[in-house]
């Protein structure tokens, strides 16, 4: 595929997160989005015997995939992947089959029962055209999510990319998920 | 968030695509299989196949619409043609052969059934009646035609599943497979029920049950690679066979779908059969084991549906 | 060096009234309520920062040092009675401000305020 | 490109399809110019709780879409937590008060009947005027919460004559406050940032509340690679992220401070030039730590003493980047008060004051005030006689919780009528019981507040504030290491038939004869308080980014010259403190050990998530999700004794009362404590999502308090627990 001229992707430093579910009020906000769904969701474990014990957190939502399984399962194209890499659901195209939201092998995406339509988050594209962050990483208190553009070498994405190693969840998936997570 | 996207509205979808599919097929074979001039047992089989065929893929497709969250919206899906979208390659499939079949349908109406259907337009739509033809001789062309589309409707409806690679119960080309001889043989088996209520449809049971017995085995040979395969494969598929294989689908695939739905009906009809081919044993038709063994089949077909559409949406990835 | 003494004195002689007999000045205790209003009112209006008189909050003295500087009641150095500026009710309420909020002070803190 | 319109039959495999689409879909992505038109970006501040950060709210054809972080303003970190994006719930929520209420029938029953803003400021008028005919001014108390246009209402209460005016801190941070005003002067800031090592008591700083502490503490823990030791008996999400985190055994934090001490002074640890020159009482605290060895510690605190001991020497190695966190809330044990006084004297002796990653005294930013008329001082002592009670306490706020016996009591006088501002004893103070009683002696109950709080279920009237986002409020300094100026400026009118308090206050100052003294508008005042700020146009200003940052912040060493007058009374820190021994309390913290459950019974300690404010964003939906119910943590191997599952439902006991929820069995708390969520089971039915969901500590606790600070001490009560 061609290169494209930005590829919007986020870090994740799970590290910081604090799980104090910031992310998920902003987005429902920003997004208006109903109290039965929400875009992003936190992931906690906590393991352990009394007092060896262990907790992490960490935010996950759309991996905005360079293959989206989502889009190629499209009937109508209304899923469909940006030039930016963002991929987004075009609610008047979407006849609501719900086909992409049992391909995407991260459970990213919900259907609207009031819209009949699929939803899940688009990184906040109406913000980005504004200039301005998606909801969930500029309202973060600990800043654990950084985005940007990993076309950019000069983003701190693209920094912390090269510095630090990170995983990305279900490689295996084969959609080249683009929420990467430090380590 | 909830697990089961897809119900029981696309399950009966799924087996009545299926369904329609296996009819056409065996109709279109049928119809082959004797000489134009010459009245022949087949000739029923084709017929009633032809005559059966377009509705249940009817219903199935107004289900499918109706499970969309916008129904009204549904036309959106044909202005689009995405050929990496099962979905979308299966919708115009479906079309098309819903346009075959039922042109075939009308093919094989007798000239007086054709009369009354046209006599029974109201009078706003009796111009309709110039479309009276006698459309006959068309028939084995329409087979011919529509036999690829049939198969391709009886594929699609697995290769919907299987191409989700993000759930491991379903990513595996054998679901078409399944699913394909799965809906010839609930063809086959509507068939026989249909032809059951008939004056000893001897000839015609042979076929069919003939034809049934070669789809239930190939059936049979999918369902135990897949099985094996998916034990062999990878954890995810391992974890996601668990379903099936002590899991809230165990009973449901060994007992009612492997056992009642496709080894008991296989065994009736080898057992009908294989002496009348081995022995040339006269062939003792009896219907009401014609009538249970097809609603056997029939079960077990839509139950295979169904344990692939729920299990396959719980299956995840790690 | 003389003045020193002076100054002096009367403030040990204050310091020993106040603390030896504490009913004296609970009874000529003014209004701190009101001492904070004559306060800003009128010792404010050149004691800020950058203004003539430089500024000058509670917590430029002590409460001994302040309480001495209202006994000796002069302004400016001395060069003129503080009665000039403020009438002897509202010097007692002004005076009870400063001393309550002195350097030495207890002022224990609370939240937001 | 040819594309034909009505059937797009790209036929050239993927790449055609994909192009295909991306081409055709790009169109509803791009913004309409007609929708950002009635948009609108007004920066304002928040109080979703009291932290004051800055948002900016994006209102879209006159309704409030979102609430942004406004990323000039350092303190808030350009974040907005969960509870400040919720925060236009506040506005549009149903279960707002949507004008005056009064009640009718009983108190309690929930009958209310809705009243114009002219009869319900008669009726209170009326009410309070009696009560004052009757028992003198000091019958009316008069409670409030910090919040922005708090000073107003207290203001009335003090014109009217009353002394008694209460307020929260002796329910939170009394003690912490009072011990390190009597030790520094002043209550200090932790610049947990540049810190290397920091110690924190059940400060559960990650979990429980965001403030610039919280930001700070993780960018110095997971960046900078500061160490965090924690201490607490729960397995929180600050112990999940510390470095190390010791079960301590509830209550005995002092004996853990005392032993650092012993040690830090006995191996000569201790920074001898700044305990020369800025403390004293240093050579009475040496005799005094002498009897606390880290082998007695240990059998208190259940910390190795080997870990104490490396622990003091860890921390005064990296001192003064080194600091043991104040912590906010600290309304827990009968002996905090020398709790925190150890902390801060712990802090001293190894220097951390005054110097980057310390303790740093709060900038100051001097706000002009509006000049209002002074009134007469009240005649009456006030009815908690903090002189006699806490003489070193800040008599301003009171000592809630003997306040309320002697209420009940009637001593010295009987108070009988009882205004509130945005506050809910019934949920903040402990032994709900006795709130009740104390509620139900009043002749008259009136409360402010923005929904129906369960202390104003059972008030008399109810006046409906406007909330935060409706309404201009006086321009306030949110201090710190580097403090800056808020202004909150209205971003939307009144959706309901609601007023600000200031406007609630002239009502009824207009009725009570008080006018004079609230003779001035909000924009008057505002003026008089941005006079001074060094801008030239000050007000415009604010209105345009919110926030104010002065220059010169943060600024280290100010104090750090030996003339420098610390506000003590000997003028510099007090270790040892002549103050605390002339009120015979100790001079220097002396360890008591705490009563610990008898077998079979536990501990309940309290607290908090950050999404939740206090008792009062429980009802928020948006946040309400995160935590629809809250069950009671009950340790496995405690849970299995008792043969409790998890989720089951048990009864919990106390002397003073019984609730009932569900269990949570976990791993993640000692097995002699309990721990609930606050805010649940509420008795407002008004609170539909909380309204008898889940349970209310407050009914369970018993009422107990720190003997120097009054603080309310919120550990102290032992239940049973017993499945049903």
């Amino acid at each position: 595929m061609a290169a494209r001229p930005k590829r919007y992707a986020m870090v994740v430093d799970s590290k910081k997160c604090i799980n104090c579910k910031a992310c998920v009020v902003a987005c429902r906000a920003e997004n208006s989005v109903p109290l039965a769904y929400s875009r992003p969701w936190m992931n906690e474990e906590t393991r352990g015997v009394w007092p060896k014990l262990m907790a992490a957190f960490a935010p996950e939502q759309c991996h905005q995939c360079d293959h989206p399984a989502c889009v190629r399962v499209c009937p109508t194209g209304a899923s469909h992947h940006r030039p930016d890499g963002i991929v987004v659901v075009n609610e008047a195209e979407c006849v609501g089959c719900r086909y992409c939201m049992i391909a995407c092998p991260y459970d990213a995406r919900f259907f609207r029962e009031d819209k009949g339509v699929v939803e899940k988050c688009d990184f906040c594209v109406h913000r980005l055209e504004r200039g301005q962050l998606p909801a969930c990483v500029e309202t973060c208190p600990s800043k654990v999510r950084v985005f940007g553009d990993l076309n950019d070498p000069k983003s701190k994405l693209a920094e912390l990319l090269s510095d630090r190693q990170y995983r990305v969840k279900k490689p295996e998936a084969g959609t080249g998920p683009q929420i990467y997570y430090l380590i | 968030m909830k697990i089961i996207e897809w119900g029981v509205l696309i399950v009966n979808y799924l087996f009545l695509g299926g369904l329609s599919a296996g009819l056409f097929f065996v109709s279109a074979i049928a119809t082959f299989l004797y000489k134009l001039d010459e009245p022949s047992p087949y000739t029923r089989i084709a017929r009633l196949g032809a005559l059966m065929a377009p509705w249940p893929v009817m219903i199935g497709c107004l289900l499918l619409i109706f499970d969309l969250g916008r129904w009204y919206h549904f036309y959106k899906l044909f202005l689009h043609l995405r050929l990496v979208s099962p979905m979308s390659i299966g919708s115009w499939l479906l079309v098309l052969f819903n346009l075959v079949a039922l042109v075939n349908c009308y093919a094989w109406l007798t000239e007086r059934q054709r009369n009354d259907l046209f006599a029974k337009l109201p009078r706003r739509l009796a111009f309709l009646g110039k479309f009276n033809y006698d459309i006959d001789h068309w028939r084995r062309r329409l087979a011919f035609a529509g036999m690829p589309i049939s198969v391709g409707v009886g594929i699609y409806t697995g290769v919907l599943l299987g191409a989700v690679q993000s759930r491991p119960f379903w990513n595996t080309n054998l679901v078409a497979q399944l699913f394909l001889f799965s809906a010839l043989s609930t063809g086959c088996a509507a068939l026989i029920l249909g032809l059951a209520g008939r004056e000893q449809p001897v000839q015609e049971m042979k076929l069919l049950y003939g034809f049934d017995i070669c789809f239930m085995v190939l059936e049979f040979f999918i369902v135990l690679p897949y099985l094996i395969h998916g034990q062999l494969s990878v954890q995810a598929v391992q974890d996601s066979l668990k379903l099936i294989l002590g899991g809230p689908f165990t009973i449901l695939f060994w007992v009612f779908f492997l056992g009642l739905g496709l080894l008991t009906p296989l065994v009736i009809e080898l057992r009908e059969l294989v002496p009348v081919v081995v022995s040339n044993r006269e062939f003792h038709y009896n219907r009401i084991l014609a009538a249970t063994t097809a609603l056997l089949i029939l079960g077990g077909g839509f139950l295979l549906r169904y344990i692939f559409v729920y299990a396959g949406q719980m299956s995840a990835m790690q | 060096m003389h003045r020193l003494f002076k100054a002096g004195l009367i403030g040990v002689a204050v310091i020993v009234v106040f603390e030896l007999f504490p009913a004296v000045h609970a009874a000529q205790k003014g209004s701190e309520n009101k001492g904070r209003y004559y306060f800003r009112q009128t010792c404010k209006e050149c004691h800020t920062k950058g203004a003539v008189g430089g500024e000058i909050t509670p917590l430029n003295k002590t409460m001994a040092e302040w309480r001495v500087y209202f006994a000796k009641g002069t302004h400016n150095h001395g060069k003129e009675p503080l009665a000039k500026y403020l009438p002897a009710d509202q010097l007692l309420d002004a005076s009870t401000f400063l001393v309550q909020h002195a350097a030495d002070s207890p002022q224990p803190e609370t939240c937001g305020k | 490109m040819d594309r034909r319109k009505f059937l797009r039959f790209s036929a050239g495999g993927a790449a055609g399809a994909a192009i295909g689409a991306s081409l055709a879909y790009m169109k509803p992505f791009s913004h309409s110019p007609e929708k950002e038109a009635g948009r609108l970006e007004v920066p304002t501040t928040c109080e979703a709780c009291v932290n004051k950060c800055s948002v900016i709210a994006v209102v879209e054809n006159g309704t409030i879409h979102k609430l942004n972080p406004n990323p000039e303003n350092p303190k808030s970190r350009g974040m907005l937590c969960a509870r400040g994006n919720a925060g236009l719930q506040q506005v549009y929520s149903p279960a707002r008060l949507k004008r005056p209420l009064i009640r009718v029938g009983g108190r309690g029953e929930g009958n209310w009947r809705p009243a114009s803003w002219d009869e319900a400021f008669d009726f209170a008028a009326k009410k309070l005027s009696e009560t004052k005919d009757k028992y003198g001014p000091q019958g009316t108390l008069w409670s409030s919460s910090e919040s922005f246009q708090e000073v107003f209402f207290r203001n009335l209460g003090a014109a009217f004559g009353s002394p008694n005016q209460v307020r929260h801190p002796t329910l939170c941070l009394a003690s912490v406050n009072l011990a390190y005003s009597l030790t520094f002067g002043t209550v200090p800031s932790f610049d947990l940032l540049n810190s290397k090592y920091i110690i924190m008591s059940g400060a559960n700083r990650l979990e429980s509340f965001i403030t610039p502490d919280t930001m700070d503490l993780i960018e110095s823990a997971e960046y900078r690679k500061a160490k965090l030791i924690y201490l607490d008996p729960r397995f929180t999400v600050t112990a999940s992220k510390a470095d190390e985190w010791y079960p301590i055994r509830p209550g005995t934090d002092l004996a853990f401070l005392l032993a650092m001490l012993n040690v830090i002074v006995g191996e000569n640890r201790y920074d001898k030039e700044f305990v020369a020159n800025y403390t004293v009482g240093f050579d009475k605290l040496t005799e005094h730590v002498k009897a606390f060895s880290p082998d007695w510690a240990e059998k208190e605190t259940e910390i190795p003493a080997k870990d104490i001991v490396r622990i003091a020497r860890e921390f005064s190695d990296a001192a003064p980047r080194a600091v043991y966190y104040a912590g906010r809330r600290s309304s827990w044990y009968r002996e905090d008060f020398h709790t925190r006084r150890a902390q801060a004297i712990l802090n001293a002796i190894v220097g951390s004051w005054d110097r980057e990653g310390g303790m740093v005294p709060n900038g100051k930013i001097a706000l002009g005030e509006y000049l209002f008329l002074p009134w007469d001082d009240p005649i009456a002592p006030r009815v908690d006689e903090m002189d006699k009670n806490f003489p070193l306490a800040a008599k301003g706020d009171g000592a809630y919780l003997k306040l309320r016996e002697n209420v009940i009591a009637g001593t010295p006088y009987p108070v009988k009528a009882w205004m509130i501002h945005k506050q809910d004893p019934m949920n903040a103070l402990p032994g709900q019981a006795r709130t009740l009683e104390m509620l139900q002696q009043m002749d008259f109950v009136g409360v402010v507040d923005v929904q129906m709080s369960d202390t104003a279920w059972y008030a008399d009237v109810v006046f409906p504030e406007s909330t935060y986002l409706e309404r201009t409020d006086p321009v306030e300094v949110l201090s710190g290491i580097a403090p800056v100026v808020v202004y909150r400026q209205q971003v939307v009118k009144p959706v309901h038939d609601t007023k600000t308090t200031l406007e609630i206050t002239q009502g009824l100052a207009k009725r009570l004869g008080l006018s004079q003294y609230f003779d001035f508008t909000m924009d008057q005042w505002v003026a008089a308080q941005v006079k001074e700020l060094p801008l030239e146009a000050p007000l415009e200003y604010l209105k345009k980014h919110g926030v104010y940052v002065p220059p010169g912040f943060p600024k280290y060493g100010t104090t750090l010259n030996p003339d420098h007058r610390f506000i003590t009374k000997s003028g510099k820190i007090e270790l040892y403190s002549d103050r605390l021994q002339e009120a015979n309390y100790d001079p220097l913290p002396v360890y008591h050990a705490p009563a610990q459950p008898p077998p079979g019974k536990f501990r309940i300690i309290t607290g908090r998530r950050a999404y939740f404010t206090q008792a009062n964003t429980t009802n928020n939906p948006w946040l309400n999700q995160f935590a629809p119910e809250n069950s009671l943590w009950l340790n496995a191997a405690a849970a299995d004794s008792l043969g409790i599952a998890d989720g089951d439902r048990v009864e919990m006991t106390s002397t003073v009362g019984a609730v009932r929820l569900k269990t949570r069995v976990t791993q993640e708390i000692r097995p002699d404590c309990v721990f609930m969520l606050h805010g649940y089971g509420k008795k407002s039915k008004w609170q539909r999502l909380v309204a008898g969901t889940g349970g209310c500590d407050s009914e369970l606790l018993e009422t107990a308090w720190d003997k120097v600070s009054g603080n309310a001490a919120l550990h102290e009560t032992f239940v049973s627990v017993r499945k049903v």
